[in-house]
């Protein structure tokens, strides 16, 4: 299958970095689905993982570091028609941006977001991430990590997110049908993707990635608590899709100018006289 | 004979209903014939403290804060305490003695008259009635406000509010006729039918003829007013409204959707707007258009959230990592407000560059009559391209702006990136050629903007020898001390525009021999803005930073 | 008991605020634990709530709106002797603050955090705050709140916080006993207090908070799955500890300068002659 | 005859290895007696673009960017094109010829001989060997070098590197020997035992004499360094250090721990210290000490991350809503890093202000040796007092500095509030009073930083009629090319603080007939400032904005 969004030319990333993996999956999965060129803006913050959009054929908004999910919901705002694929890294979405991640599922546009998570801080070169795992020393971190890691798919359920899965660049097949469903799913999804960083982290490695995961099997996505308890199993760390729900309100729908049509913004006019009535009202 | 105008101030606790005093009064005084402004000054509090707000009326327009008060309607014993200062010989103060106490107050019992209704809380009522008395109020429009005011409440209710207002207008009355208040303010007939607009419902409307079609915010105080003025009219005129999490996420959401082709504008203060400041930047960056509304309010930090400054000018120049054009423009009256709001949408979509309004708690938080004829029909363009394949966001071109694309109209790919780019919009480091060229581009457009700079309003003496220079709210505190001093060589200037400076500022104020600069903050922030553009320095600077306006009488001291 | 923080003289909350009731029960809460005015700390950010530490007798640190947590944790960074008190809203703690409150979480420094949730914007008037209800109509969310209802608590079980419990004014006994072992818990502790604001939330009131409340009985806090099901309970919501755990590594202990004294840094001073030696070193 | 100094320069991909060669050459360079300068640029990514390194030996110290390439040393043939403006006639080009091409190579088989010893990765220490051989360095200290690096890797690897480092050395000493390469630069003897200290270790070092306890930082290139050296020392010198979740977390923890006691500081650079704006105008607020390591690099938003720029001074100056006092720092040399990082500490406490050390990516990614002797003693006091019952933290005093108390430290309670205050620090809606007498505290401190603010550094002619303006790190390229041009009526003026500017500057100024500001930026944003300050309008300005710091030889066009 052709994948249009394949943009050849050299990349920033270093060779066996989990983030080609990882490109690899998003092309197939998005040529599988059929998403076109001109109907998909890519979103991403700062981050070796944020590059992502740089390397694909399409639109992007490559953002600020952190701020990825308001300009992902802004965009949604002003035109409900697009899809919106957000791409970055943990850091970029838990760390600088974890007070949008939190407010975005509860705002729930209908996005999908791939958190690209090798646990570490790559662009600036191996600093702890928020889901850097306790122990884990680093020039800044020199005694290693006490922080307890962040647990992004146990928050985002407990946050109620509508639709949270993990994935794993060491299991591609079973990625790509993740990220297929969460993009197909209408309202916020989240896939937090284990890849490995090869340069930064030593610890979490391919093969400890590998060796610490699993595809779960026979899990009730709907069931929440059971989602919630397999979201903070750890050790072995299932992959799969662990938490759906249908029916929460999305934020685009929402929004007062496509109560009756979802014509995006860029193609509307507001006459002069709809303010000139507004203003006649204050008399 | 009959005076100019006249000032009446009520006093109260937050939460004793002076808010509720001030609509229904505004209402029926402007209904009857007067000229009406009003403006308000209040604690950070939702109970308790001392709030005021002033109403004049008058027969011409009169639209400045004013010291002196005429008529006093002290609610409580503080609000004498903190306003005495402002207590003159002249005043007549009006009040309940059970409540306030005062060797020259006029007693009203706003609360047992009240309660002969059967409840206090129907006292302010009486109040409005007595003032109505006083001011000579039209009887039937006093009754036919109170009486629309109350009907949703019931029957009852209704009735006794309407018997509450009449009995204070029949004390209101006696105390005109007995001459123990004096106030005499000739109507005006030529109000008929006028707008009553805010400097908040200016801005918003303003907007609006702009193209303004979404609006993001995190409430702060005094920028709130416009978030919630767009909230109100989202369903009427379409607007997307999201209150954000926090204002980094408002200026996100902003560039987000302006990237998609909204227009779209954030609204905050001072703290809000530092946490803007890195998205500020971004949109510099990827060269996508956002008006900020800035209603300033007295920093540093939470400072006196619910009071007025001129304090954030600096920040509104100079903030932002790095070099990227924009403009700042500053309305003085509530049609200029109006007017740059809209302006400002134009400016950002043109010049694909973030735009500010300026404002303060006193211009949002103040407003007055006037005819509808004086808001003139806007026409607004997107300034919008349908992309062809290849399309390139920052293509080079002679003056430094490239037809904007918005994806999903066209074929083109849009790429909008935060690092330095090429005219695709894909990262680079490719420095003697792509980063300089890009720079140059983003200087060249800071040029055009500097070009369509808004020219100065000069009131008052041709011939000037000395020249009042200012910016932002001290606009109609100003103008009207001028018209008091009338002096045949003194001149005003008046900058809409604060950044960038039009190119005539040196000449006009070259053409002066004394120059003042008159301006709520602490060091003169726009003096020194002038001094870079001009070289000229403004050395008498009239600053004030208590966190109140400037009322006419204190610029009336400095012109005399 | 002589409540020794009690600072008599005006405040700026209305009668009936819920704030109000905290208050006091803050008050007899310290006394009752014996703190000493000079040791301890109030902090907190901008809000009605967070007002509170204007009017106790004692040292405070009244920061930025949202910001509160930073300061208390740089706090015990710099004085690991003192009690850390936060006080702030829902807003405060959860909107403009919610990035620090999930990484003060994950950083554990031994703070209480008492968030005063009234499920509104009380300073600013009116707005929906990140607890508002759905369906809350306010003068920004003029059709209602469509956004999914922030869940604090069961944030902070999914953040395996080491001491989380929810309050409520109108049960004043329970709740200052909370907050007794919350003050007294090492490490980062939640109170989460149910409070009405009777001037801008016309749904929460003191009798909404009474009437969807109760007292739970037989929780065992340390069952952490137990504990989420019970903090997902919605309609009628249990009041009390949900969550505990001890063995969480404590952010200031885990800094340089207290590996052998706990010695506040104010005290301390560093002789010319330790950078001289590491300046020796770069030779 | 020996040339004054050698331009060596190393380039090749990222992950290529280039940064160990540097660590390498420079050490063994050091220890031979040359005096050594480095300095890196390099791209925004791990792997791939191209980076590179120069490294300057010379009899006497020089200490600033060449353009010019003596001994140039690609390692791939990107390398080539990407710095191709930059080879001469003179540029020896030393390479292996089965990864580069070019006209010019002189072609040492780097990879052959290292598979020789069994892994083409001895390649780069084969490299070394040969510019050791080039420079004719002592080999036994090559030997040395190289042992005590690879021990570590086990006996075999560092054997294998030995006879790695010994076949190049040999190739170079017959380059040399042959004439083929010309390079010959005297050594110095009195370099023995000097210290090889980079800009960011000099902040680092510096602040710690100053006392700095506490760091608290958000990752963000080029501002991590000094983060990353004081979490190096944290151990052994008692330093408080935590990593944030975003910039806004560093600068409230460090303003919460300078409350409670601590001298804390942030580093950052302009995206990130955006982030912080609103907390500098909490530390005015409430008077609390914190420095801010503000490394720039070229924005707007996140621009050429890896790259050096003069871009911030306008955000340093101006940031922050409302008026609050504070001293801005700029280093030229990696002693004045030192020293300024000290003093921005001692600063701070004084006058109970941020302060900021302004540094950039060229500036903290330098480094060279100097003597242990340059560094003073330096003597630091937190001016703290134990508080008494009824202790007021912000006392209104005659100098507007109020003795600053910690809580626990005393009986005292110390409150910090945001909202204005009064003395004892809670919240006060009292305007005419607290709230001018508060501002005008404030004011005070500000002029009392004026005074103290620090003298400009003057080189070159006493009797200057021209004159070279600058600031920062542009400082040794300046100085290095002025006495290469000795032009007896030239002079150069270095402002160690930029803000406020001390009252000399206009009279040093005024003094020069021509005057030229050279900057790194898009505007001359320190000329502006000048302007403000003396009324003196630079007009010619020599700006640079690629993102590459100035060059020596640059600066010499600028002064013929
Ligand atoms: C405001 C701001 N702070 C800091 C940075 C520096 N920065 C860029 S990427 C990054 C972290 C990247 O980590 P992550 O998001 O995990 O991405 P990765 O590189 O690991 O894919 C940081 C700290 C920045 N660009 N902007
Ligand atoms: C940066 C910034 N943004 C916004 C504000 C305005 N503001 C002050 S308090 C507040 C919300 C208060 O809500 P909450 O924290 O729930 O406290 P409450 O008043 O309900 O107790 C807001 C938005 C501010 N002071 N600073
Ligand atoms: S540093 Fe890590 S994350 Fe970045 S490209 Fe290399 S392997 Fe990938
Ligand atoms: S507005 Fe609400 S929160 Fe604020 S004091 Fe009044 S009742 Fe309390
Ligand atoms: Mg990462
Ligand atoms: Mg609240």
């Amino acid at each position: 299958m052709e994948k249009i969004f394949d943009r050849t030319g050299e990349n920033a990333w270093c060779p066996g970095c989990g983030n080609i993996g990882l490109r690899n999956i998003m092309l197939s999965a998005m040529s599988e689905l059929g998403l076109k060129q001109e109907e998909v803006v890519f979103v991403s913050g700062i981050g070796q993982a944020a590059k992502a959009p740089q390397y694909y054929n399409g639109s992007f908004f490559n953002g600020l570091h952190g701020r990825a999910l308001p300009a992902a919901a802004g965009i949604k705002a002003a035109n409900p028609n697009l899809k919106v694929i957000v791409e970055s890294g943990d850091g970029d979405m838990y760390g600088e941006g974890g007070n949008h991640f939190l407010h975005a599922i509860r705002r729930n546009p209908d996005i999908t977001v791939i958190a690209h998570n090798n646990m570490v801080y790559g662009l600036t070169k191996g600093q702890a991430s928020p889901t850097s795992q306790e122990g884990m020393v680093t020039p800044i971190q020199v005694d290693g990590v006490f922080e307890e890691p962040l647990n992004p798919v146990a928050l985002a359920i407990a946050m109620d997110a509508p639709f949270v899965a993990r994935g794993s660049v060491g299991e591609m097949e079973k990625t790509k049908e993740i990220i297929k469903q969460a993009v197909m799913h209408r309202g916020f999804s989240l896939v937090d993707v284990f890849q490995a960083c090869v340069s930064f982290n030593k610890i979490n490695t391919h093969k400890w990635f590998r060796e610490h995961t699993y595809i779960m099997e026979g899990h009730d996505p709907h069931d929440r608590q059971a989602a919630l308890k397999k979201a903070m199993e750890t050790g072995n760390m299932p992959l799969g899709i662990l938490y759906m729900k249908e029916d929460r309100a999305v934020f685009e729908d929402k929004l007062a100018p496509y109560e009756k049509s979802k014509q995006p913004l860029y193609a509307r006019h507001r006459e002069f006289e709809t303010v000139k009535k507004i203003l006649a009202e204050k008399a | 004979m009959a005076d100019k105008q006249a000032v009446i101030v009520l006093a109260g606790e937050a939460g004793q209903g002076i808010q509720s005093i001030e609509s229904m009064l505004v209402g029926i005084l402007k209904k009857d014939g007067f000229n009406v402004f009003a403006t308000k000054e209040y604690m950070s509090r939702v109970r308790g403290g001392v709030n005021s707000t002033e109403i004049i009326i008058s027969e011409n327009p009169v639209r400045a804060f004013r010291e002196k008060i005429d008529l006093f309607i002290p609610l409580n014993q503080n609000s004498i305490e903190r306003l005495k200062g402002r207590i003159s010989g002249e005043t007549a103060i009006l009040g309940d003695s059970t409540q306030v106490k005062h060797e020259k107050l006029i007693n009203v019992p706003f609360q047992r008259i009240a309660s002969e209704f059967g409840n206090v809380i129907f006292s302010n009522t009486v109040a409005v009635g007595s003032i109505c008395g006083i001011l000579g109020v039209n009887e039937e429009i006093l009754y036919s406000h109170v009486k629309s005011k109350f009907t949703a409440k019931g029957d009852e209710i209704a009735d006794k509010n309407l018997k509450a207002a009449s009995s204070g207008y029949a004390i209101g009355r006696e105390l005109k006729n007995n001459g123990i208040i004096k106030i005499s303010v000739k109507k005006n007939s030529s109000i008929e039918g006028h707008l009553l607009l805010s400097g908040t419902d200016a801005i918003a409307l303003g907007a609006l003829s702009g193209g303004c079609d979404a609006c993001f915010a995190y409430p702060m105080t005094p920028g709130s007013g416009v978030f919630t003025a767009m909230a109100s009219m989202e369903h009427k005129a379409a607007i997307a409204v999201e209150q954000a999490e926090d204002e980094i996420c408002a200026m996100n959401m902003a560039l987000g959707a302006s990237y998609a082709g909204a227009s779209s504008m954030v609204s905050t203060s001072g703290g809000g707007f530092a946490l803007m400041v890195e998205g500020l930047s971004l949109a510099g960056m990827i060269e996508t258009p956002v008006v900020v509304h800035l209603a300033q309010r007295p920093g540093p930090a939470t400072g006196l959230p619910t009071r007025s400054q001129q304090g954030d000018l600096n920040l509104a120049v100079y903030s932002g990592h790095g070099f990227f054009p924009r403009a700042i423009y500053a309305p003085g009256t509530v049609k200029e407000g109006f007017e740059l709001a809209a302006l400002a949408f134009e400016t950002a979509d043109k010049f694909q560059s973030p735009v500010f309004v300026l404002s303060d708690q006193y211009f949002v938080d103040s407003y007055y009559n006037m005819p509808i004829s004086e808001f003139h029909e806007i026409k607004y363009e997107k300034h919008i391209i349908e992309t062809k394949p290849g399309y390139k966001r920052y293509q080079l071109t002679r003056d430094g702006i490239s037809p904007r694309g918005v994806p999903g109209f066209g074929s083109g790919f849009v790429c909008a990136d935060s690092d330095e780019h090429d005219e695709e919009g894909r990262i680079t480091e490719d420095l003697d050629g792509v980063r300089n060229s890009m720079v140059e581009k983003r200087m060249k457009k800071a040029a055009l903007i500097k070009e369509a700079a808004l020219e100065p309003v000069i009131t008052g003496a041709k011939d000037y020898s000395r020249l009042i220079v200012s910016w932002g709210s001290n606009f109609n505190a100003i103008e009207e001390a001028l018209s008091i001093v009338n002096d045949p060589k003194t001149a005003f200037v008046h900058f809409p525009q604060v950044y960038p400076l039009p190119k005539s500022t040196a000449e006009i104020l070259a053409q002066a021999k004394e120059i003042i600069d008159i301006e709520q903050n602490e060091t003169g922030q726009f003096a020194d803005l002038i001094k870079l553009e001009t070289g000229i320095d403004i050395k008498k600077r009239v600053l004030k930073y208590n966190g109140m306006p400037f009322s006419v009488e204190e610029i009336v001291k400095v012109l005399k």
